[in-house]
């Protein structure tokens, strides 16, 4: 047993006493704590291993186990999610505080950050799917534990029922490689037919490829995420969805090579659609966080770019550009988890003050709730892609390794990369247009309900955890060798040259970016320029310019106003519905309704059909227990006839 | 262990329930009754523990007309502890309703009577070494149970034991006219009934034409799907599960469909030799997958608690057979597994039903609505027989189903295996479809449960839940140790 | 490169000189029009004039409208030290054409998110107008991009430019697709007609024009530099990377003043020639200048990727 | 010698032949005729012949006897106890079977025309006795399945259980006592059982018709 082992074995000993204590009533608080310093623990074990690179515990097994340990990959994303939950069971203390089945919340909390950490840490098939179906189910009890209508009941039927039914093919591809041997030989599949891969590589990408949200199969997860509260929907958005790529970065990379050709494409596909579609329907929405939830499909797609361009180049021969790549991938997977449960956090903060999130009926909660506001500005420039923070560095580097299979990838990859490069491109332009958007109606300008005006900021329980989030934001954005460093030893093709993972990040053969002289020469030029307009003396207030109009909240802007041009350009693509009612008193408008609505087209068109379609069948099929038992006497003769037949025919 | 003791062990754990049965007829009282039930169920069980423990440890003998081996053991064991929990629940229920299918003075009697011989044969089953013997059991069982589903003498009650009635009965005689051919063709010109007995029937099948032998096995299959309940022939499953009293759904779903299936497994070892594995094995994974298919539409809406037990009888029992048709040693660890955390877990569920149709009446026509409320006890039952009938980790038939789909993969029956997975998954699609409209709904307006029913009622529940749910853990906590074990060993040598 | 005194000094000098640019480009459209115009100083008096009135802030506005004209003007600055002058460059911030993506994006959050601090409707409109221009301006960009990193197989921009060096490049047909687009990407980010109509007056018109509304004293003049500073950007990167120009000082930075002055000269002759489109047109010209690409990237593809 | 046993078994062969075509005969019989009595009569006849059969068969084996013996007194027994069923509960009208007489008819030759010829061939004894045997079987569904009085029902199980011993007397002496025995003691629980729920079913219903059994279904 190695000192870190033993680390490991404490810190998840402490959670699992954190989880028992939490569930009184009367320590919550003491239990929250206690779990977050066992997700510390766990955490800092993990990252240890990454920075080490010695492995702990013991290797894959094909066997029927239990068997766990930590390599790097599984440490890197072991520290990941420590990075995330932890502030998440912080922040709890006082989300929690005073809400209904608390106790039970904390629970399941606790009991999904184990599970989390339990798929990373599994070397077995067995308890591999064992974690696997926890982290499914609990989430989907805190749902139901926060509120039982039936819109949220439906997400939930609609998140385990689609992460269940494809959870067949991680069941049939992890039984399957363990079956053949694939966890503890990296050669065991090239002795397979090229059929076989196929469908091995096939039922992986469908069953984590839904866990991650990568579209077409994304539809659960912009109802599941929402309806979550706060900080469980910052570690589902933030670190589940991970785990699930760090299920496919295992097939695709290590069990299933070597790869059908088909994959990497697909695979590149599938996340440019992610990209582009999730931020677009992002963008369409009017409610905080389900837009949160579709910006991570996007980032998902980002993700998984990085990781197709890296199985691209690889196969291309560029193993230095395949290692760029994928640590490219797996520096977004850090950057999003820490941006996006920042969000997260915010959002709960802010419906804890104001109730629902309607983005029309915000507005100006930078200056009620400056702390929690100003957490939530800096995640938003992460996300959309601003330096200098940590989105804008993973986004870079995965543009240049997309550029750079374009222009090192052959004939085949050319168009491609060049392709997808240009989707990220338009990706991160969406990206500011919407976050942009929810700066806007979130935190600038005036209230727009009493109640807003008069919410406060939340307690320090709440504001630390997402400072503490920003700050790693910008620190990473600044500089990302601390990150980069450590990951780029976690590719299957090599480290990284050391001077990507420099101050400077030099992709080797193009382009050099120096995030720390950007930012602080952007800093110290705007703090001069500060200063100097301070010197022109006092800014006069005056009232703002509409041609003259008296300002009114009935005039402000909307959602659905500002992103109007956008809809309109590509109406084609969105179908956005609307409705206008004007309803005359005599010959003067009484009233005027207006109803425009995005729909989900992968709902309307794809999920809604088929799932309609199933339950018609199944209304057809119950007939057949028609309750007469003429009939059940009727089906025994034919199965007797029909028994007979096949013995004639088998026989004879 | 040897022989000699092993025979008056198993005929006294036969013995046993049918002297209780006698027995409770001297009692005075319907108290009585109830009183004397409770000793001798607990006196009846422990010799069939003993007995089936027996078998377990000591190797698999074939002496005289009984067969003792690991499986027999594993279901005696089994048997012997869903019968036990329903003749202690029995109480229970009898004091909620009224029987009118006896004369109400002897209705209790006739009831225990029924109870104890119901158990007797369920105990004997697995224990006759003879084909045809066994057959004749379990036709036996057909006329106890169905009058004990009709007890309550209630007009849905009577047409569901009427329907199981006609329906098994009728099943049953095909599997006779099976039998009769093996017979009669295995010795032309008569013979002994001891070419029936598992340890020959090998050697009597291999005297017979090939096709007809095929035939007289297809055809005895048939029967004993009938009496299993596989699909297409499982019509009267719903119906008789739903409408029993609580403790006999129990037996009927935990121990009777095994047990009957017991049998199939038996036989299908014992052809393989003669008839082909192919052609011995096919039936059993036609019915099996084609019993879980169809299970899976009616699992896709709300219905009454114990209708959508029945159903899951019908998907379990398919998936039990897949795996017996699979065969390989880790499915067949899944199959025991499986067998018994089926059998606690919808006992369970069975038993929740009596408080539960105490608390809301109307619970019997649709689906149960928030029972959370109303009786906290009941919906831990209910939480704990659903969550284990999901599949859900760390249930013990999450790695039964994990056993039974890798053993599929290893033995190569990969198609069959995939199959099972997408099915599974959509039954518990459609059991969680199921439980959320539950979960959403209110509860019905016209009807206030009272405290003193609360209380009153789901005292008794609460014990057997919490011993089942230890029971589970326990069984979850083999799991990891099953697949490499002497039982598993022994069961995949074949049990003719 | 870095820290050589040259070309610090030369970029340097851009940041003052960038103001000459729209001037330029005024005065030019002001005599293909027939009139005598403003003299090309004309930014730099308005520049003063500006610098020394007093700034002003509506209602209820926060930190984020006061910070946004300064922090635009910085991120500008800090592009206008990244893109090089005469093939070399301050090597302090790398030199990456994806980083002056990155910049840019930093001065459009923040005006667009200022435009929502006062939240008047005419500031949103142009803001939004603003952001769905760049919604496909940036994948035209990217691929135009792609289509000249062919070449030195990077997006070093020293590198690009060094290659543009070179003569024959013009014989390339996906050297000309990419000069095509690259050229709506100018149009759009200096807002230029047919895109934009930087003169005009009328609220409903603006897109560039509109966030800036609200603004005055310093705050406005920040933000005009930051315009000019725009234009002089894309230009720049117009001459160096699609026109062969000498690579050796001072040659290099003459032949550069040259080549912008010239692509000035077409700016204005496309604005006079040109009338403003409707706004829902745009993405239609920026989609055909995709498709250019697209065919510049099959020839390219068709030539073997070499 | 080896004459003789030819004759023998040309002779039994012509008798199972014979019964097998009365017994499929009388089952068809049951699935037209209107009455219950006359139709318990059918089957009766049915079993008595049966029975007799078996009795004639076993020439002087003790342990056959029994078999064949308790074959008959089953008959009788099942008879009596039917007929008191039947006597107990008059029906004010007779249970339509809902099936027009023809209708059955057609059904039931349909059913016999396609299921027993699927019956592979022994290859010993006579192939027609068994066909006639899985015919009887599936004539005991067919007149379940067309027949709604609940006594007729009982009558098609045995009828059913008849083709088994069809099936035995077809080829060897007999099947040995204890599964004759113990398949005769199924049956007679079976009937009375049986028997009780009919009455059950006729107090509840007032009319012993098992279409009135349609509450449970989904």
């Amino acid at each position: 047993m190695t000192p870190l082992a033993w680390v490991l074995i404490v810190g998840v000993a402490v959670t699992v006493a954190g989880i028992a204590v939490s569930a009184v009533p009367c320590t919550l608080r003491t239990g929250l704590t206690v779990q977050a310093i066992g997700v510390a623990l766990i955490g800092i074990a993990g990252a240890a291993v990454v920075v080490g690179a010695a492995s702990v515990g013991s290797q894959f097994s094909n066997s029927l186990g239990p068997s766990m340990g930590i390599d790097p990959l599984s440490g890197f994303f072991i520290a990941s999610i420590a990075l995330v939950s932890t502030p998440a069971l912080v922040y709890a203390c006082g989300y929690l505080s005073g809400s209904h089945h608390a106790p039970a919340i904390a629970v399941t909390s606790g009991v999904f950050v184990l599970a989390l950490f339990g798929v990373v840490i599994a070397r077995d098939a067995v308890t591999f799917l064992m974690m696997w179906e926890l982290m499914s189910l609990a989430p989907a009890v805190t749902i139901l534990l926060v509120s039982r209508n039936a819109e949220s009941c439906r997400s939930v039927l609609v998140y385990l029922g689609s992460t269940h039914l494809a959870g067949v093919g991680v069941w049939l591809s992890m039984l399957a490689l363990a079956h053949l041997g694939a966890f503890t030989d990296p050669h065991a599949l090239a002795a397979q037919p090229t059929v076989i891969r196929s469908l091995l590589a096939g039922a992986a990408l469908l069953g984590f490829g839904t866990k991650a949200g990568l579209m077409p199969f994304h539809s659960w997860l912009p109802r599941a995420h929402p309806a979550a509260p706060g900080h469980v929907s910052a570690v589902m958005s933030g670190v589940m969805i991970k785990v699930a790529l760090y299920g496919l970065v295992r097939m695709l990379f290590e069990w299933l090579a070597p790869l059908p050709e088909w994959v990497a494409p697909l695979l590149l596909g599938a996340a440019a659609l992610s990209c582009v579609a999730g931020v677009l329907y992002a963008l369409m929405q009017h409610e905080l966080k389900r837009l949160l939830a579709f910006h991570s499909v996007e980032n998902v797609g980002i993700i998984a770019l990085g990781l197709a361009a890296s199985l691209l180049a690889a196969e291309a021969g560029q193993l230095q550009l395949a290692a760029l790549a994928f640590a490219a991938a797996m520096l977004h997977t850090l950057n999003h988890a820490l941006f996006k449960s920042l969000l997260f956090l915010c959002a709960g903060s802010f419906q804890r003050q104001v109730g629902k999130l309607d983005l029309d009926r915000l507005g100006g909660l930078l200056r009620t709730m400056p702390v929690t506001g100003t957490a939530f500005l800096a995640g938003s420039m992460a996300i959309a892609g601003v330096p200098p923070f940590n989105g804008f560095a993973s986004e870079w580097l995965t543009l240049q390794a997309l550029v750079q299979l374009a222009l090192h990838g052959g004939q085949a990859s050319a168009p491609m990369g060049a392709l997808a490069a240009a989707a990220l491109a338009a990706t991160a332009a969406l990206a500011v247009f919407c976050f942009v958007k929810v700066v806007g109606l979130v935190l600038l300008g005036a209230h727009r309900q009493k109640v807003v005006a008069s919410s406060q900021e939340v307690p320090a329980s709440m504001t630390g955890p997402v400072i503490f989030l920003a700050v790693l934001c910008l620190a990473i954005g600044v500089v990302p060798a601390i990150a980069l460093g450590p990951i780029g030893h976690l590719s299957p093709y090599g480290p990284l040259p050391a001077s990507a993972t420099g101050l400077t990040l030099a992709v080797p053969g193009s382009g050099t970016f120096a995030p720390l002289a950007v930012a602080a020469f952007i800093v110290g030029c705007a703090a001069a320029l500060q200063l100097a307009r301070r010197r022109a003396g006092t800014t006069a207030p005056s009232p703002m310019w509409i041609c003259g109009q008296v300002p009114d909240n009935r005039l402000a802007w909307t959602s659905a106003g500002f992103t109007k041009s956008l809809r309109l350009v590509l109406a084609v693509v969105l179908r956005p519905r609307r409705t206008v009612s004007v309803e005359l008193d005599g010959v003067l408008v009484h009233s005027v309704v207006h109803e425009s609505e995005v729909p989900h087209l992968f709902d309307d068109l794809l999920f809604r059909p088929a799932l309609n379609g199933i339950l018609a069948a199944s209304r057809v099929l119950r007939r057949t227990q028609s309750g007469s038992l003429r009939a059940y006497l009727a089906y025994l003769l034919i199965t007797l006839a029909a028994v007979l037949a096949v013995v004639r025919l088998g026989v004879s | 262990m040897t022989d000699q003791l092993m025979i008056p062990l198993t005929t006294a754990s036969i013995a046993m329930p049918i002297v209780a049965a006698l027995v409770l007829q001297a009692a005075r009282s319907e108290r009585a009754a109830h009183r004397l039930n409770r000793v001798c169920a607990v006196a009846t069980s422990l010799v069939g523990l003993g007995a089936g423990l027996a078998m377990l440890t000591s190797g698999s003998h074939a002496t005289g007309w009984v067969i003792t081996d690991t499986a027999s053991g594993i279901y005696v064991v089994v048997v012997t502890v869903v019968a036990l929990m329903s003749a202690l629940l029995s109480p229970a229920y009898l004091s909620g309703v009224q029987g009118q299918f006896f004369s109400a003075r002897r209705s209790v009697h006739s009831y225990y009577l029924m109870l104890y011989g119901f158990w007797a044969a369920l105990v004997a089953i697995p224990v006759i070494a003879n084909l045809g013997v066994g057959l004749i059991v379990v036709e036996a069982t057909t006329a106890a149970s169905s009058v004990l589903i009709a007890f309550s003498g209630k007009p849905r009650a009577l047409e569901a034991g009427w329907k199981y009635l006609i329906l098994t009965t009728l099943g049953v005689s095909i599997a006779f006219l099976g039998i009769v051919i093996m017979f009669v063709a295995s010795a032309p010109n008569g013979g002994g009934i001891s070419q029936l007995d598992w340890s020959a029937l090998p050697a009597t099948l291999a005297r017979i034409p090939h096709d007809a032998a095929v035939a007289a096995y297809a055809l005895v299959m048939l029967g004993l799907a009938t009496k299993i309940g596989w699909a297409p022939v499982h019509n009267w499953l719903p119906d008789a599960h739903s409408e029993a009293p609580a403790p006999i759904s129990a037996m009927l779903s935990s121990a009777l469909l095994p047990v009957v299936m017991l049998l199939a497994w038996r036989l299908r070892d014992a052809a393989s030799a003669a008839i082909g594995t192919t052609a011995a094995t096919t039936p059993l994974a036609a019915f099996g997958i084609f019993s879980v298919a169809v299970a899976v539409p009616f699992l896709w809406q709300p219905m009454a608690w114990k209708r959508l037990l029945a159903y899951h009888s019908l998907e379990h029992m398919g998936i039990i057979t897949v795996g017996i048709a699979i065969a390989s040693p880790l499915a067949l660890a899944g199959v025991v597994l499986h067998f018994a955390g089926h059998a606690l877990a919808k006992a369970l569920g069975f038993y929740a039903a009596i408080p539960l149709y105490q608390v809301q009446p109307d619970a019997t026509r649709h689906s149960a609505r928030d029972v959370a409320a109303s009786s906290p006890a009941t919906f831990a039952a209910m939480a704990v027989t659903a969550f284990t009938l999901a599949g859900l980790p760390p249930s013990p038939l999450f790695f039964s189903e994990l056993f039974i789909i890798l053993g599929g993969i290893e033995s190569g029956h990969v198609l069959l295996a995939s199959a099972l997975a997408v099915l599974i998954a959509l039954a518990f699609i459609g059991l969680l479809h199921a439980l959320l409209e539950a979960l959403q709904g209110s509860p019905s307006p016209d009807h206030q449960p009272t405290a003193t029913i609360r209380t009153g009622r789901t005292a008794p529940i609460l014990i057997p839940t919490v011993v089942t749910a230890i029971a589970l853990a326990a069984l979850t906590a083999c799991a990891w140790l099953l697949p490499a074990s002497g039982i598993v060993r022994q069961l995949a040598q074949g049990i003719s | 490169m870095v820290g050589n005194a040259p070309a610090i000094a030369v970029q340097l000098a851009g940041l003052a000189v960038a103001p000459l640019l729209p001037g330029t480009i005024q005065t030019i459209k002001a005599r293909l029009q027939g009139r005598r115009g403003a003299s090309p100083l004309q930014p730099y008096r308005e520049l003063r004039r500006l610098w020394r009135k007093q700034s002003v802030a509506p209602h209820d506005t926060t930190f984020v409208y006061r910070l946004a004209p300064s922090l635009s003007a910085a991120a500008l600055a800090c592009a206008l030290l990244v893109v090089p002058v005469g093939a070399s460059t301050v090597g302090w911030f790398g030199s990456d054409m994806l980083v002056l993506v990155g910049l840019l994006a930093v001065a459009r959050f923040a005006t667009a998110a200022a435009a929502w601090d006062p939240g008047g409707g005419f500031s949103l409109m142009g803001a939004a107008r603003d952001l769905m221009f760049s919604v496909f301006a940036e994948p035209l960009l990217l691929l135009a991009l792609v289509l000249v990193a062919v070449g030195p197989r990077s997006t070093d921009l020293v590198r690009m430019a060094s290659a543009a060096g070179d003569a024959n490049i013009v014989s390339t047909p996906a050297h000309w697709c990419a000069a095509l687009a690259f050229g709506l990407v100018v149009l759009v980010e200096t807002g230029r007609q047919p895109i934009d109509n930087p003169d005009t007056h009328l609220e409903l018109t603006m897109v560039h024009e509109g966030p800036l509304l609200e603004y005055a004293g310093r705050d406005l003049a920040m933000l005009q530099w930051t315009a000019a500073a725009r234009h002089w950007l894309m230009l720049v990167l117009a001459a160096g990377l699609f026109i062969p120009l000498p690579l050796t000082a001072p040659w290099s930075v003459l032949a550069l003043a040259a080549a912008v002055a010239a692509l000035c000269a077409v700016v204005a002759l496309v604005e006079t020639s040109l009338a403003k489109m409707r706004i829902l047109r745009v993405p239609v010209l920026l989609g055909a200048g995709v498709a250019t690409c697209m065919i510049g990237l099959a020839s390219w593809i068709a030539g073997g990727t070499t | 010698m080896h004459d003789r046993a030819g004759v023998v078994d040309r002779r039994r062969h012509h008798l199972s032949t014979l019964i097998a075509t009365a017994s499929v005969g009388l089952a068809l019989l049951v699935v037209v005729v209107r009455r219950r009595s006359v139709a318990l009569t059918l089957v009766t006849a049915q079993s008595l012949m049966l029975a007799g059969v078996a009795v004639w068969r076993t020439g002087g084996h003790l342990e056959l006897m029994t078999g064949a013996g308790a074959l008959l007194l089953r008959t009788v027994a099942i008879a009596t106890i039917l007929g008191i069923g039947i006597a107990r509960t008059r029906e004010t009208r007779p249970v339509r079977a809902g099936i027009e007489p023809m209708v059955r008819v057609v059904i039931a030759l349909a059913a016999l025309l396609a299921i027993p010829p699927l019956m592979p061939a022994l290859g010993f004894g006579d192939q027609y006795a068994q066909r006639g045997a899985v015919a009887l079987v599936v004539l005991g569904i067919i007149i379940a399945l067309t027949r709604r009085a609940t006594i007729v029902q009982i009558l098609g199980i045995i009828v059913a259980e008849n083709g088994a011993t069809l099936a035995a007397l077809s080829a060897s002496d007999a099947v040995p006592g204890v599964i004759e025995l113990g398949v005769i003691l199924d049956l007679l629980l079976i009937a009375v059982v049986a028997i009780a729920f009919h009455t059950r079913i006729f107090g509840q219903f007032g009319s012993g018709d098992s279409a009135q059994l349609q509450d449970l279904h989904d």
